[in-house]
């Protein structure tokens, strides 16, 4: 049995199915299970990224039928190297999130554990499907099972949050569908390949319709400003794990989603500065909404719906070096935001109503979590020896080659209200002599594990950047040149025998 | 005044989504302005009882063609019962009475019920094994299974779906779909083939795999959906 | 008949795309009128189902054919192949239905789960995270 | 002809249940409202030569969803601006303190 791309979602979904009948057997395998998974997704991933390096793409089509007319599942080298990055974080926030739990019974043990590795599968496979009526189902089932965690706690605002995201991701889906159906009926085939083969035959006042409802669809998912009102709600009322899962996982599915949509389906030249605007409004607002927040856990969600918009900017410069930089970007904010979402709620686990205030002093009695936090608060903000330093530096290079002096003020700007909003939280952290009988969560080893993990892995590519820069190069160019992916989809039946 | 710039923003969307419906033809040639058989629609059309040997051609599509597209529906209906069950889960000690709501459904309810259960679940079963030759599958045949159910658990107090029963039923459809996709990766070819040999299109036994999966789809569905109402038939009102 | 049905479908045919697609494009509105209009949250979710509702109808319209019969070779229909509906939005309207279910059997459940909290089902006074 | 008129007719009853739905302020009529659309819808697919889509919606649209709707107006109220619950509760009081 080779490893192939199919075996992202059909393990998990045997894991899945099995889960209610092994708990019978054994209370502790819910949680084992999903564990084991994530950790096979790993291997998975670093088959296929050898694979992917030499022939540049692995296309393996589903119940026999050639591309356009079964579906067939894509790995590029951007799609390869999001789904790896995918599959690390999701065993580390396993791993953060193994004995996390509060008081729990087997009920919800059985429903938590199921509903978090499906939420990761539906992400992967949004990332690698080849087709776009699977790409609103594998999005389907990201909606579903992330506003179940979302309202996973008993407590009153939980199930607020999750009716918020539920009414705009149902909005968002009949949004996507409508899409389909009017490019089904200009194009007549659903495979994402054949559909940019045929795009030039489509006139462009009913393109610029379904790019609009695309867009739309996308935004709520890749949290673009007007539509990303419940995405603060969801991160602060969901689970520990389940945000950090928020922040690194689904929000890169929902931009990978997009960027997709646009450079690989459409051709029209606006499309790349509505990004940039699209992008600069989110970031502006969301990083100014992140200034006056008191809750940690949001102005953790809107930094990073602003860091989204960064990389919405770069995508939209459009240049090679820009994307390049994009994608950096999405692989530093993966690895920082995960690590500041688990040092985050860990530092607010006891308190109340959660606010930054209840955050002081708590550095001396919990050493490691706070050195950890004041690492990922520096790396997001860019200082030099970490690595959000490199990818804010090539963007801000991307947009100096395309003489985007606008760009270059804001972005510069937006990082100062970034550094004051961080700093205030570290300083408080550290300085503010804190009310002593709080009574402190003491994490266990395997969180510590994990969060070590990221930050290990910040420094290293923040000394070495050219680690990774070699291989994101390649993954720009690729991205890029539409011909050759749809040239591969359609032509070859290559599937891995 | 709100609702005079609601009304105004729909009738924008309107009139944005008319002119892109005016252009697209009504009941013309089939889709797509290239020529029909170089179409998705043509092909599955002119192949489909050759290749797969089933009569109904949606089916075909839904379960062969577009397979991995089932296969993530069975799951959005899994994680939906899932997902129910844990937003209205009560804990062991907020737990006062599981029974369900006492209805006080009359007697003709209950003969009636009585007489109409067996038919109905016999109609769903029949629809979802003859997902191949008639219209209705799998989820169809599941749909009315689980009205069945529900009207038992409506007008009969004592009748409770045996979950235990329920659960092992569930997951043993979810894994043997789950089964024939990894049987046709075991087998050389790809995920989900239909491997056995497809025999005459309009007989009982034609189209290989495919009955047999709507069939394990139309246990999951009539299984998922009886799980979601039983859960929502055991909240009791506060008043 | 054929030709009579053809004639007909000819020298009516702007009453019967308006019949299907204005219908459906109407259908759609109201929904979203409900959905961004009304405060009770069962109002809301209905809206939801009406506007899902109109896409389907959409859907299926949009594979019609003129006089065309259902995708199925039962066994009188061997070779009218060309004849057929279009059978792949179907295929899909399928699945957007049961997904449409699923979507709104776990909102009517938080509905419900708000109500037990807040005492109301109504949308503004649930608001407590603000923007 | 009969499909034409079939047609119209079916339109014009779908679009008035729809509103009946919207506009009515007991939630029971409203959910009623949301059945019929799904009967008429399913005829329309039926005359549009989708039996398998008209099957799924008749199962689907008429029979569960209505029934979930029905059990979560159960679950909190029937009345959507709530005036009648308020009397309610004002009675209740007023038995107590009598």
């Amino acid at each position: 049995m080779v490893i192939s791309p199919i075996h992202y979602i059909f393990v998990p979904l045997v894991a899945a199915f099995a889960i209610p009948l092994l708990s019978k057997l054994n209370k502790e395998l819910p949680r084992i299970i999903p564990g084991i998974v994530l950790f096979y997704n790993i291997i998975i991933s670093f088959v296929l990224m050898q694979e992917v390096n030499e022939v540049g793409y692995i296309s393996e089509v589903i119940a026999g039928w050639r591309a356009p007319i079964g579906i067939n599942l894509i790995i590029t080298p951007f799609s390869g190297f999001l789904v790896s990055l995918i599959s690390v974080l999701g065993f580390l926030i396993w791993l953060y999130g193994f004995r996390f739990k509060k008081v729990i019974d087997d009920g919800e043990l059985r429903s938590y554990n199921i509903l978090q590795m499906m939420m990761i599968t539906g992400a992967i496979g949004i990332i690698i499907t080849g087709d776009i009526f699977n790409l609103f189902v594998f999005l389907e089932i990201v909606a579903i099972t992330a506003v179940s965690l979302t309202s996973f706690y008993r407590g009153r605002d939980g199930a607020e949050a999750g009716f918020k995201y539920l009414l705009i991701g149902g909005f968002a889906s009949a949004m996507i569908l409508l899409a389909i159906l009017i490019l089904y009926t200009q194009v007549g085939t659903l495979n994402m390949a054949e559909i940019a083969e045929r795009m030039h035959t489509v006139p462009t006042g009913i393109k610029s319709t379904i790019l609009i409802l695309f867009i739309v669809g996308f935004g709520i998912e890749a949290e673009l400003f007007p539509l990303n009102g419940w995405a603060p709600d969801a991160y602060s009322q969901a689970p520990g794990p389940t945000s950090t899962a928020f922040a690194g996982i689904v929000v890169k599915a929902g931009v990978y989603g997009l960027i997709r949509i646009i450079f690989t389906l459409f051709d029209i030249e606006g499309a790349y500065d509505f990004l940039i605007i699209a992008g600069l409004i989110t970031m502006i607002i969301a990083e100014a909404a992140a200034l006056k927040q008191t809750n940690l856990k949001r102005m953790l969600a809107y930094s990073s719906i602003g860091q989204m918009g960064l990389a919405l900017i770069a995508f939209g410069i459009g240049t090679k070096e820009a994307v390049f930089a994009a994608m950096f970007l999405l692989l530093n904010h993966a690895i920082i935001k995960s690590l500041l979402f688990m040092t985050g709620s860990i530092l607010m686990y006891n308190s109340k109503e959660k606010t930054i205030s209840s955050l002081h002093g708590i550095a001396k009695r919990l050493p490691f979590i706070s050195i950890l936090f004041a690492i990922g608060a520096f790396a997001i903000v860019g200082l030099p020896p970490f690595s959000g330093f490199w990818s804010k530096l090539y963007i801000l290079s991307a947009a100096a080659d395309k003489e985007m002096i606008f760009l270059i003020v804001t972005i510069l700007a937006v990082s100062v209200i970034e550094i004051i909003y961080y700093f205030r939280v570290v300083s408080k952290l550290y300085f503010a002599e804190g009310t002593t009988n709080v009574e402190v969560y003491k994490p266990k080893i395997n969180a510590k594990i994990s969060m070590l993990i990221l930050g290990i892995a910040i420094f290293v590519i923040g000394f070495y950047p050219d680690l990774v820069t070699g291989y994101l190069h390649n993954a720009a160019d690729i991205l890029l040149d539409k011909a050759s992916y749809i040239q591969y989809v359609l032509n070859t039946d290559s599937t891995i025998q | 005044m709100k609702q005079v710039f609601i009304i105004i923003l729909l009738i924008i969307i309107g009139y944005f989504l008319a002119n892109t419906f005016v252009e697209i033809p009504f009941g013309g040639n089939r889709i797509g302005n290239v020529e029909s058989n170089e179409t998705v629609a043509g092909y599955y059309l002119s192949n489909t009882a050759k290749k797969t040997g089933v009569a109904n051609v949606i089916t075909a599509i839904v379960v062969n063609y577009r397979g991995l597209d089932t296969l993530g529906e069975v799951t959005v209906l899994f994680l939906a019962t899932t997902g129910l069950a844990s937003i209205l889960y009560r804990r062991k000690e907020e737990e006062e009475d599981t029974e369900r709501l006492n209805l006080p459904s009359s007697r003709i309810m209950r003969s009636g019920v009585r007489v109409l259960f067996p038919a109905i679940v016999l109609l769903g079963i029949y629809v979802f094994i003859h997902g191949h030759l008639t219209p209705g599958g799998g989820f169809q045949g599941g749909t009315i299974v689980a009205t069945g159910f529900l009207l038992m658990l409506i007008s009969y107090k004592g009748f409770n779906t045996d979950h235990n029963r329920m659960v092992w039923i569930e997951s043993l459809a979810g894994l043997s779909f789950v089964g024939i996709g990894i049987w046709g990766l075991l087998s050389g070819n790809t995920f989900l083939e239909n491997t056995t040999n497809i025999g005459v299109v309009n007989s009982l036994i034609s189209g290989g795999l495919i009955p047999i999966i709507y069939i394990v789809v139309g246990f999951k569905v009539a299984v998922e959906l009886t799980g979601i109402l039983d859960i929502l038939l055991k909240i009791k009102p506060k008043k | 008949m054929q030709e009579q049905f053809n004639e007909i479908f000819i020298k009516y045919h702007e009453i019967i795309t308006i019949g299907v697609y204005g219908t459906a494009i109407a259908l759609m509105l109201i929904g979203l009128y409900a959905i961004l209009m009304k405060k009770n949250l069962v109002k809301i979710v209905i809206g939801l189902t009406i506007l899902d509702a109109g896409i389907h109808l959409l859907f299926v319209g949009i594979g019609y054919i003129q006089n065309g019969t259902a995708p199925i070779f039962s066994p009188g229909y061997e070779n009218s192949a060309d004849r057929m509906v279009d059978p792949v939005p179907q295929a899909l309207v399928l699945t957007a239905i049961i997904i449409g279910f699923a979507v709104t059997a776990v909102a009517l459940s938080l509905v419900i789960r708000l109500y037990k909290h807040h005492n109301t089902a109504k949308i503004d006074q649930i608001k407590h995270l603000k923007w | 002809m009969i499909f034409i008129i079939l047609l119209i007719v079916m339109a014009v009853l779908l679009l008035a249940a729809a509103i009946y739905s919207i506009v009515n302020r007991d939630l029971l009529f409203a959910v009623m409202g949301t059945g019929i659309v799904s009967v008429i819808l399913s005829l329309f697919f039926y005359l549009l030569q989708a039996p398998d889509v008209a099957l799924t919606e008749a199962a689907m649209g008429i029979a569960l969803t209505t029934i979930i709707f029905i059990i979560t107006i159960r679950n909190t109220t029937r009345d959507e601006n709530e005036i009648i619950d308020k009397e309610e509760e004002m009675k209740m009081k007023t038995d107590k303190e009598s």
